[in-house]
């Protein structure tokens, strides 16, 4: 029952080639679980596939990163040629002259991706976690990215279904967590972290703090402690 | 030549839309700016989809905080009554119908509201990002750009030959040169920048405009 | 943009014959907008579809009620006869020798009852909320509910598809609301009312106490404003 | 006559089958009590779809708190650790597959590990509340129960024949006279209440009992 690690290596050490992994953040630096993810550099996994909002944003130009100060993100993964496929809504930036690792792996066939509408993404990753194999969402319809999908009208409105996404692990950043595993977050850094941890075999969560059980109060608790299984202090 | 209205005074235009009590999600560029103008008296309350709603003006510098960004990554300043939530609630609210407005950019729009601003097909790649859900779950879609693109190409189109974000979904484009609602029998020019007449932005546009029965200058 | 309404009666005047309505809580008080739906019975409206997890045990048995209190739920209602139609988990006394108006009503067939699992019902009401209009879950799968029911196998199992639920008015209770309609729970009595709220027209919160914005901190912060339309003080 | 274990007993035997770190939901009646004889040095979080995980011991008479229920309406303790969520959340840790072990009471258990707890046939009328998701979610499906009906009926029968919860769910069935585990080979007896034999325990079962190798007495 214990759930502290010690290391962000010993935390990582059993992601295995192949697996798939979900990132937290939106981009920036808050909510991205920075150490885990050198962890994971150094481990050197590979053929992994990656779920995360972006491939990097806040390595690649500084989004969400305070000024002065430089960032780590998922891109060190894709730089370091560990990831087979992304599953990702902002994967290139947003500035065609300005290209990433994963836009240039993407153009030699060395990354696969499956592109997916934001709340699109949130949602699958949710149901993934709460036991839903697939829903009907109107995101995308009549669109390039729901070609092969099932279409289905209610109420006189066109939907396509969409499957729920899981994983074998999950980098996630959090505040605080107690040593029973509850998480709080700050601010907005609770974007796809607070979901992923839902959806994953194992979650894994880099904090600022760690406390005992009642030093977060239980109204300031975000994510229930049976969502996580490891934790590690930055 | 015609002078066209600079970015702030498309935001200030379109924030004149913004009704008390709205919510409200602004994207990139000049949407972005729209919070700047909102009528006095008015009580908006701005949702991102980074996970907030009600949050305050851009930080200062020194303020600056990285567990308090939007959607474009800037940093936020903390209102009274703001709430933070998860991705997943985020675009429950967006998906669900809970967002009255939202005020886009466009690569292209077209005669039937078609939106595409995701992706330029000569990169082959893009980044949908929130797009597609705000396109389809705000309640109203504002269209916010300049009237024709880099390369003097129209921007308001017959048919989007650009990949869509959404079919059917904006209902008022304001530009740098005009107001343009998008109804059932077809593209209505409403207010008109000062000194355009209809055939100057009939120029730039490739659809036809129906120019409404009370056309008139924008007033902002 | 003005939410808060000075008296229950004028909160609830505008609901027609004929409404869907939401009513918050597990079972017990906790949770439960009984000053609401006072209101509402003394208001009339009738042939109501009540969507709630029960049919009222507090006020039939004590269920959730505190030693020596009295209660009031959605069973005044039924007892009422505004009722026409009932969606919920529990809506009979666990006591077959303990007979609810619920009970009596149905039996003489003046009352319908879709009855729902109550994982089922929470995520119908959340999804009318998400704009998702229809799931998958394995929940009811091979039982007498899931009759009529598409079955689909996603990854050799079954699963049942089920539908969004909405409705045109919620009546939930909160602990806490600010004026712009941000809400606090206490303990367990967010339960339905937090979904409820997202899923409704218009939404109806009977609270403890109404404070300015900033007086519930950012973080205790359960339901964002813009699922809140009306506010009463209790 | 042969002893029927007391329901503290059935409790306690269900509760050796929690381990370190389970999260657990407890049903109605004999489930209730197994909070009350966990084996020390084990630590488990217990959750209710009432909207906790990890709730104290049954509150103190004055120390009631209508906002703090379990499933069951009993007035709880708080604990460190504490946590609260909504009702959509709260099954979403059951159905998602969060919750280790549930312990349910039963009418009927079948030889399958089909399991009917919701519906007396002859009311007509039941209350499924948060059953079927738990018996579909949880990773195990524990039922502690009488072994036989008020009017002598067997519950652990062939078919069950009243309205189903969840076929298939049930793995492990403790009684007052007995443990059965659920196989793919059939009903395996395992444990004996003190001075039962086989054919006493078959007596007042419908499908047939697989005697354990090493079958034995109940231990506690």
């Amino acid at each position: 029952m214990e759930k502290v690690f010690s290391s962000f290596d010993e935390a990582v050490s059993d992601i295995f080639d192949g697996a798939v992994i979900m990132v937290s953040g939106f981009g920036g630096t808050g909510g991205t679980a920075q150490n885990l993810i050198v962890a994971l550099r150094d481990h050197g996994a590979s053929n992994l596939t990656i779920i995360s909002n972006t491939a990097g944003l806040a390595s690649l130009m500084g989004f969400g990163t305070l000024p002065g100060h430089s960032a780590i993100d998922c891109g060190i993964l894709i730089d370091n040629d560990q990831v087979g496929k992304l599953i990702a809504s902002y994967p290139v930036s947003p500035s065609p002259s300005k290209i990433n690792s994963f836009e240039s792996h993407f153009r030699e066939g060395k990354i696969g991706l499956e592109l997916v509408p934001q709340g699109t993404l949130a949602e699958r990753i949710r149901a993934g976690g709460a036991g839903i194999p697939a829903f009907f969402t109107p995101t995308g319809v009549g669109t390039e990215l729901s070609e092969g999908k099932e279409v289905r009208e209610f109420d006189g409105r066109s939907y396509i279904m969409e499957t729920a996404l899981k994983s074998d692990f999950a980098l996630v950043k959090a505040h605080k967590a107690d040593t029973l595993g509850n998480l709080s977050y700050k601010g907005t850094s609770q974007n796809f972290g607070a979901v992923m941890v839902r959806s994953s075999g194992i979650s894994i969560v880099e904090v600022d703090e760690i406390v005992s059980p009642g030093q977060i109060e239980s109204h300031l608790i975000n994510t229930p402690a049976l969502f996580v299984d490891r934790i590690v202090k930055r | 030549m015609l002078d066209r209205l600079p970015r702030e005074v498309i935001a200030m235009r379109v924030a004149r839309e913004l009704k008390d009590g709205d919510i409200v999600n602004l994207g990139l560029g000049i949407p972005s700016l729209c919070s700047q103008y909102v009528p006095e008296g008015r009580t908006i309350l701005y949702h991102s989809e980074s996970g907030v709603l009600n949050y305050g003006p851009m930080a200062e510098q020194g303020e600056e905080d990285d567990d308090l960004i939007n959607a474009s990554g800037q940093f936020l300043e903390p209102t009274p009554g703001m709430s933070f939530f998860h991705s997943a609630d985020a675009f429950g609210m967006i998906r669900g119908g809970h967002i009255d407005v939202t005020v886009l950019g466009a690569l292209q729009v077209s005669e039937k509201g078609d939106l595409s601003n995701w992706m330029l097909p000569s990169r082959g790649i893009g980044n949908v990002g929130g797009a597609m859900d705000l396109a389809v779950g705000a309640k109203r879609v504002i269209v916010a750009m300049e009237h024709k693109g880099r390369h003097g190409e129209p921007k308001v189109v017959s048919e989007c030959s650009f990949p869509l974000t959404s079919p059917t979904c904006v209902s008022l484009i304001v530009t740098d040169i005009a107001v343009i609602s998008v109804e059932q029998e077809g593209l209505i020019l409403r207010e008109t920048a000062p000194g355009w007449r209809l055939e100057d932005i009939q120029n730039e546009t490739e659809p036809e405009l129906i120019p409404a029965n009370d056309l008139k200058e924008i007033e902002i």
